[in-house]
């Protein structure tokens, strides 16, 4: 089953045709890249998926977008979209609290104020991304004292903690070094069990480890899509071949 | 080569006119604190004003200024604030109303202080009944420190990265909530920069404050009695210069009004790196 | 306790500020003197912001009204004075006038040295001004209202003291005070031959002299009307003498 | 490696109830705080504009009367002040223009020389030390740098120029000029500061100088902000009121020379304020009235000039 | 013969060990490319080729580095060094000038004035940079109406106008589209008959395409240099080999 069909997406920044007539089926629980050269449109894709774009002005969207069959863009509930559909940034952004206000913040922004209740959270939610054993002995410290790649699990459990269906991540590890990036990618293989995850990233190789599915864009249009394995070794399309053979991007 | 001398030209000039800037400050300041310094002693600070009596410390101006300082703030601030969050996190940019408002609050800073003292002693004063007091003092000048506090803020508010909004909003946050944890608490340094920096402004002001609120020197029991603050005291000194006595206040008043300053400053800039280290 | 509002003319302040601080420490109520101008004075009066307006010259009839009761506290001398350096020791009627119309330029055609002279009048409005003016005749008509004949090019100081100021620290100036703000700081020559002294004032051979008036209302209030008779009663009296004005009664 | 993950899929089977609940319900309801919040700060927002419509009502409403009774150009072009027969306030306008004119020829090459010195010349100790100072005194209260014309500048152009009295328009201008002087370099430096490093480099990289590449490229860069500096400098000094008192002589004649005595629009209305009454208080209002004008125009100029520059 | 040689150079931002021990020789009139995971350590060694990390504050640097046998941070004239050495940024950036005063820029600098000279420098370098047909007849509106493919082409202009040997250039096409790229490496296939050109970026793909030599870092360390044919097909080092099969990275 589709998690998210997106149909006939046209999208503008001011005049600036982003995105031009999607068509991106998202299957549940997989894998899902998008990639393509820089400024092709892949985060803005993926930040139609949860109305992050919302926040950004002059932005006017045609098409729409259905999650689990219902448009996401007549439902004026936003807040609740965007519990249902977590996003993990490039940067880690930690807020500048404590580690375990970081985690908790999703459920307090809910009025959620039960001390149990939270604390179980916190610890599901940094068990799941992998931090607990790093963090467990110094949650009421700073966020800003972990190192990036702790920093960008820290977000991803602040993400799982609101109980996400849907993981959302632009270039989640491009600003991390090999290692962090590595153990980033061993934790989303776990979290593929459990969610849907969408992931733009500029790295084909990443790409061709962890993905079960790709899309390839290109200067706003979606040139192809379909397993991984087959874009890769088999592409339709010339530009994607260029693309994923290195002729150019 | 002849670029090497024009760098050379350049380069004194811009010596040149740092030393002219730094012998003009230290020149006044050491004018006025070598004069001043002698005269400020605790008598002074902490003795009342009198014609008749000996004293003449500026205690009763040291509390108007207080007074005048603490409700215009009160006044100004949330105002301020709340206008600031409302440019930045709440309305479209570029909307009408957001232009009609940022027109007006960019006029209100062009306004010279003089308007205010005339419209102040108008409409506060005269019109509204409020009297030479506090009160319409601290409106006057609330009205006249407004537009510093919103720039400051908004600018405060505009530096705090995007990134923790969106993380915010990303798990599902109202907007008001993502102020409160997130937005505000990251800006704080900024506010409390505008807050400090109106201060400044409010002491340092002397014609739009007697227009309104008055001179008298006694200490104000209420916010409806009129006082009169260490500026206009000075201002009122500097009109009376003539026995030496007088001299030594004006100077002492001066000294006692750039060391506010100096410690209006340092704290600034105490509580921005307290924040700074606070925020992580 | 109560407060009795005072506010006007800036030559009475000083008197006043004397009077309410006695006045003060013989019982509860506070007097707030705020000196703004003698036209101020009245139209607070008038108008009832200020309890009692003082007016260091006659009130005119254009600013009479039925709820409002002139009372004439003391009488005042305009000294005109000079320099601490300047020689010139007296001056006619009419060299006064003529320095301050502009058409006498230098010390020398009075008597002095050969130096320029710098006038200095108070702002227009000022009580010590208009009277100054009227008694001087430095009056003219344009388009049949009375205006000043001082010269545009005289300086302007606000207040008594910044008169004082001014003269004390220029050796060409000259300017006009309250007689009961003189101190040895300037000097304050004699007119057609009369030195500036009360008696002089109460003989009546130093003509420049003016009242200082205070308006209230009709029914003062009882803090107002007590406040008065202290100054009116021999406590009052006694002071306003003490401090080098002439007493009424 | 693995072993440092915890097993998530059997944690997530434990999802907990009662928080699945509490963020259902939650996510329900109608968010009347939001609404209220939304209300509360357009509300804060409008009282900035109600002051100003205030200001303006009663600025108009009051100043009005007067310039009827004198006559628009007589106001503006009529060079005798004789209340309450004749109100022209063009010395004033001409002073008011003068003064502030030549502050900013005087203190703004000065303030923008200081302000690279601090930004790009000065070692860091150097302009650690300096810049707190600058910041002081751009806090000092404008009645001490009045106190400080008075006693040091007014006596010093007595002697210099040996002129009879030194309240005059050149003591008006050097107080000013110093008084412009830490707005314009604050608000200077801030803006060179903010240049982006990359024009820098891009310069550096071409083998150009440190000073080629501040004036050929920094300022050039930093103009717009430089140019609000100088626009809230001007508009000090055109604001500016007690100190100008202070040291003008305030005289309503049409100064012949900058050592000439002069009164400013500013000087015009605190002097003659407590006074007025009728057609002569109206015509202080009209003055203010003209003094808005004044510095509304100069602003959109700048930022005219400013927007033109930049295309 | 190499044009540069880096010996033993040790490179720290304050405690940062950005660079450890790097001995690496680059050769005359080709291309090499500097490649490596984020934060290995790329831009800082490519920095300091023309002591541009002069300008960042504590640093400290160990080792050296020779252009054409002679020790750049012994000599003192740092200008004469980046005329010789060029920079290409990552974002183009064009000064806030005109398209004519930007390429002029570096002669002006110089002191060159002679409008003859400077208009012939600047029609050569925009013909070497693949720009002149695109610009000439708008030489005199600004640069920053370029698109970012002709702003980046116009900074190599720039660079090319003040003759030097060397061209610097840090990612200089990975903040443009494809085309834009393709464009800029046809480009520097010109370019390298005549300049030696060291090239900093993070796609395998383009410096497999474009360079002559290929240098590995990790983590600050340069572990692999060489052809750019034996890095890529026959890696010595184990990282190497990781990193250009996509094991990460
Ligand atoms: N806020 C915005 N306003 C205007 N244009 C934008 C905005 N964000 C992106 N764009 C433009 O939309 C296009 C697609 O941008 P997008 O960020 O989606 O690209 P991307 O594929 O994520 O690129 P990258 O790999 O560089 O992150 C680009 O041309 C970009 O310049
Ligand atoms: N100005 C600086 N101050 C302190 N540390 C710095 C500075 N510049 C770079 N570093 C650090 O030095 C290391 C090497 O940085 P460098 O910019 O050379 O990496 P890079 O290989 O160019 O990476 P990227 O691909 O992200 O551009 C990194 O750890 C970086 O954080
Ligand atoms: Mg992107
Ligand atoms: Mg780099
Ligand atoms: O202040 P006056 O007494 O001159 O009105």
């Amino acid at each position: 089953m589709n998690k998210f069909d997106v149909n006939q997406l046209d999208l503008h920044y001011g005049d600036t045709h982003a995105l031009k007539g999607i068509n991106l089926p998202i299957p549940e629980k997989k894998v899902t890249a998008l990639i393509g050269p820089s400024g092709c449109g892949k985060s803005t894709l993926l930040r139609t998926l949860n109305r992050m774009n919302d926040l950004i002005e002059n932005v006017t969207i045609k098409g729409d977008v259905k999650l689990e069959g219902k448009d996401i863009y007549q439902d004026r509930n936003v807040a609740a979209l965007r519990m249902k559909v977590g996003m993990v940034f490039q940067k880690a952004n930690p807020f500048p609290m404590s580690i375990y206000e970081n985690v908790a913040y999703g459920l307090k922004a809910q009025g959620i104020r039960n001390k149990k209740i939270l604390d179980e959270t916190v610890e599901t939610a940094l068990r799941s991304a992998a931090l607990w054993d790093e963090v467990s002995d110094r949650l009421n410290s700073p966020a800003f004292g972990l190192s990036g790649g702790q920093q960008q699990r820290l977000c991803i459990a602040r993400t799982i903690a609101i109980q996400p269906d849907v993981i959302l991540m632009d270039e989640p590890t491009s600003a991390l070094d090999p290692i962090a990036t590595h153990k980033i990618e061993e934790l989303m293989d776990e979290l593929r069990k459990k969610f849907t995850i969408v992931i733009v990233t500029h790295s084909m190789a990443q790409a061709k480890r962890i993905s079960d599915k790709t899309a390839f864009f290109w200067m706003g249009e979606l040139v192809e899509h379909g397993d991984t394995e087959q874009v890769f070794s088999a592409p339709v399309d010339e530009r994607t071949r260029g693309y994923v053979n290195g002729d150019f991007g | 080569m002849r670029r090497h001398i024009e760098d050379k030209i350049a380069l004194s000039l811009i010596w040149g006119g740092a030393g002219l800037t730094i012998l003009l400050l230290v020149w006044m300041l050491w004018h006025i604190l070598s004069n001043g310094l002698s005269h400020v002693s605790w008598e002074f600070i902490s003795s009342a004003y009198t014609t008749v009596g000996k004293t003449s410390g500026i205690f009763s101006m040291i509390v108007s200024t207080i007074y005048m300082v603490g409700l215009s703030i009160a006044i100004a601030a949330p105002i301020g604030i709340m206008t600031a969050l409302y440019l930045t996190e709440y309305a479209k940019p570029g909307s009408k109303l957001v232009k009609v408002i940022r027109f007006c609050t960019e006029s209100l800073a062009g306004i010279p202080s003089i308007i205010y003292g005339l419209f102040g002693m108008t409409f506060f004063v005269v019109t509204l009944g409020l009297g030479f007091s506090i009160l319409s003092g601290a409106l006057t000048l609330a009205i006249l420190i407004l537009p510093v506090i919103i720039r400051t803020t908004e600018e405060a508010l505009i530096a705090v990265p995007q990134a923790y909004r969106e993380a915010s909003y990303g798990l599902g946050s109202s907007r008001i909530y993502t102020i409160w944890r997130v937005v505000l608490p990251s800006a704080m340094p900024g506010i409390v920069t505008a807050v400090i920096l109106s201060t400044g402004r409010i002491i340092g002001e002397s014609a739009p404050v007697f227009l309104t609120a008055g001179m008298v020197t006694r200490i104000p029991e209420s916010v409806m009695d009129s006082g009169r603050t260490l500026t206009v005291h000075l201002y009122k000194l500097t009109q009376e210069l003539f026995t030496v006595h007088e001299w030594n206040q004006a100077y002492a008043t001066a000294t006692v009004l750039i060391v506010l300053v100096l410690l209006i400053n340092l704290m600034t800039k105490w509580i921005a790196s307290r924040f700074n280290k606070a925020s992580y | 306790s109560n407060t009795v509002t005072v506010s006007g003319s800036t030559s009475v302040s000083g008197i006043m500020e004397v009077l309410a601080e006695k006045y003060q420490a013989t019982q509860q109520d506070v007097v707030e003197v705020q000196s703004t101008g003698s036209s101020a004075g009245i139209r607070a009066a008038k108008e009832g912001t200020s309890m009692i307006g003082m007016s260091s010259r006659d009130v005119k009839d254009s600013e009479k009204n039925e709820v409002t009761q002139e009372i004439v506290m003391a009488m005042d001398g305009i000294a005109v004075a000079v320099n601490n350096a300047n020689q010139v020791q007296d001056l006619s009627i009419e060299q006064v006038k003529k320095i301050y119309m502009g058409e006498i330029k230098n010390w020398k055609e009075v008597g002095g040295a050969d130096q320029p002279i710098v006038a200095v009048t108070r702002e227009v409005g000022s009580g010590t001004r208009g009277a100054f003016e009227d008694i001087m005749g430095l009056t003219r008509k344009i388009n049949d209202v009375t205006v000043t004949a001082i010269s545009p090019r005289a300086q302007v100081g606000s207040g008594n003291g910044a008169i004082k100021t001014l003269v004390a620290n220029n050796p060409y100036a000259i300017g006009f005070i309250s007689l009961g703000s003189v101190d040895d700081s300037l000097s304050a020559v004699s007119i057609e031959g009369a030195a500036a002294t009360k008696d002089n004032i109460k003989s009546g051979s130093y003509g420049i002299a003016r009242p200082f008036v205070l308006l209230v209302n009709n029914q003062p209030a009882d803090e107002a009307q007590q406040f008065l008779d202290f100054i009116m009663g021999t406590n009052g009296q006694a002071i306003v003498a003490e401090e080098g004005y002439i007493e009424v009664n | 490696m693995n072993q440092t993950i915890a097993a998530p899929a059997q944690e997530f089977e434990l999802k907990n109830s009662a928080l699945l609940e509490a963020l259902s319900q939650s996510s329900q309801k109608v968010d009347w705080v939001g609404r209220f919040f939304n209300l509360l700060f357009l509300l804060s927002a409008l009282i900035g504009v109600l002051s100003v419509a205030t200001i303006g009502y009663f600025l108009v409403l009051e100043g009005l009367p007067a310039i009827q009774f004198a006559g628009l150009s007589n106001f503006l072009l009529g060079v005798d002040w004789y209340p309450p027969a004749l109100y022209g306030i063009g010395a004033m306008i001409v002073a008011s223009v003068v003064s502030a004119l030549g502050a900013v020829i005087i203190g703004v090459p000065v303030a923008i020389l200081t302000a690279i010195f601090l930004a790009e010349v000065a070692p860091k100790w150097l302009a650690n030390i300096i810049r707190p100072a600058v910041e002081l005194l751009a806090g000092i209260p404008s009645v001490v740098y009045g106190f400080f014309g008075l006693v040091i500048i007014v006596p010093a152009i007595e002697s210099t120029f040996n002129v009879p009295a030194g309240s005059t328009l050149l003591a008006a201008i050097i107080v000013l000029a110093v008084m412009i002087l830490p707005t314009v370099i604050t608000i200077a430096e801030t803006s060179i500061r903010a240049i982006p490093r990359t024009y820098k480099e891009g310069s550096y990289a071409l083998g150009a100088s440190p000073m080629f590449t501040i004036f050929k490229v920094m300022l050039p860069a930093a103009r717009s902000g430089i140019l609000a500096g100088v626009v809230l400098g001007v508009a000090r000094a055109v604001g500016e009121t007690m100190a100008i008192i202070m040291v003008m002589g305030n005289s309503t004649a049409m100064p012949g020379s900058l050592l000439d005595s002069a009164r400013s629009l500013t000087a015009n209305i605190a002097l003659e304020m407590s006074y007025a009454t009728g057609i002569h208080a109206s015509s202080l209002y009209s003055t203010g009235i003209v003094l808005l004008v004044f510095v509304m125009i100069l602003n959109t100029s700048l930022v005219v000039l400013n927007r033109k520059r930049v295309k």
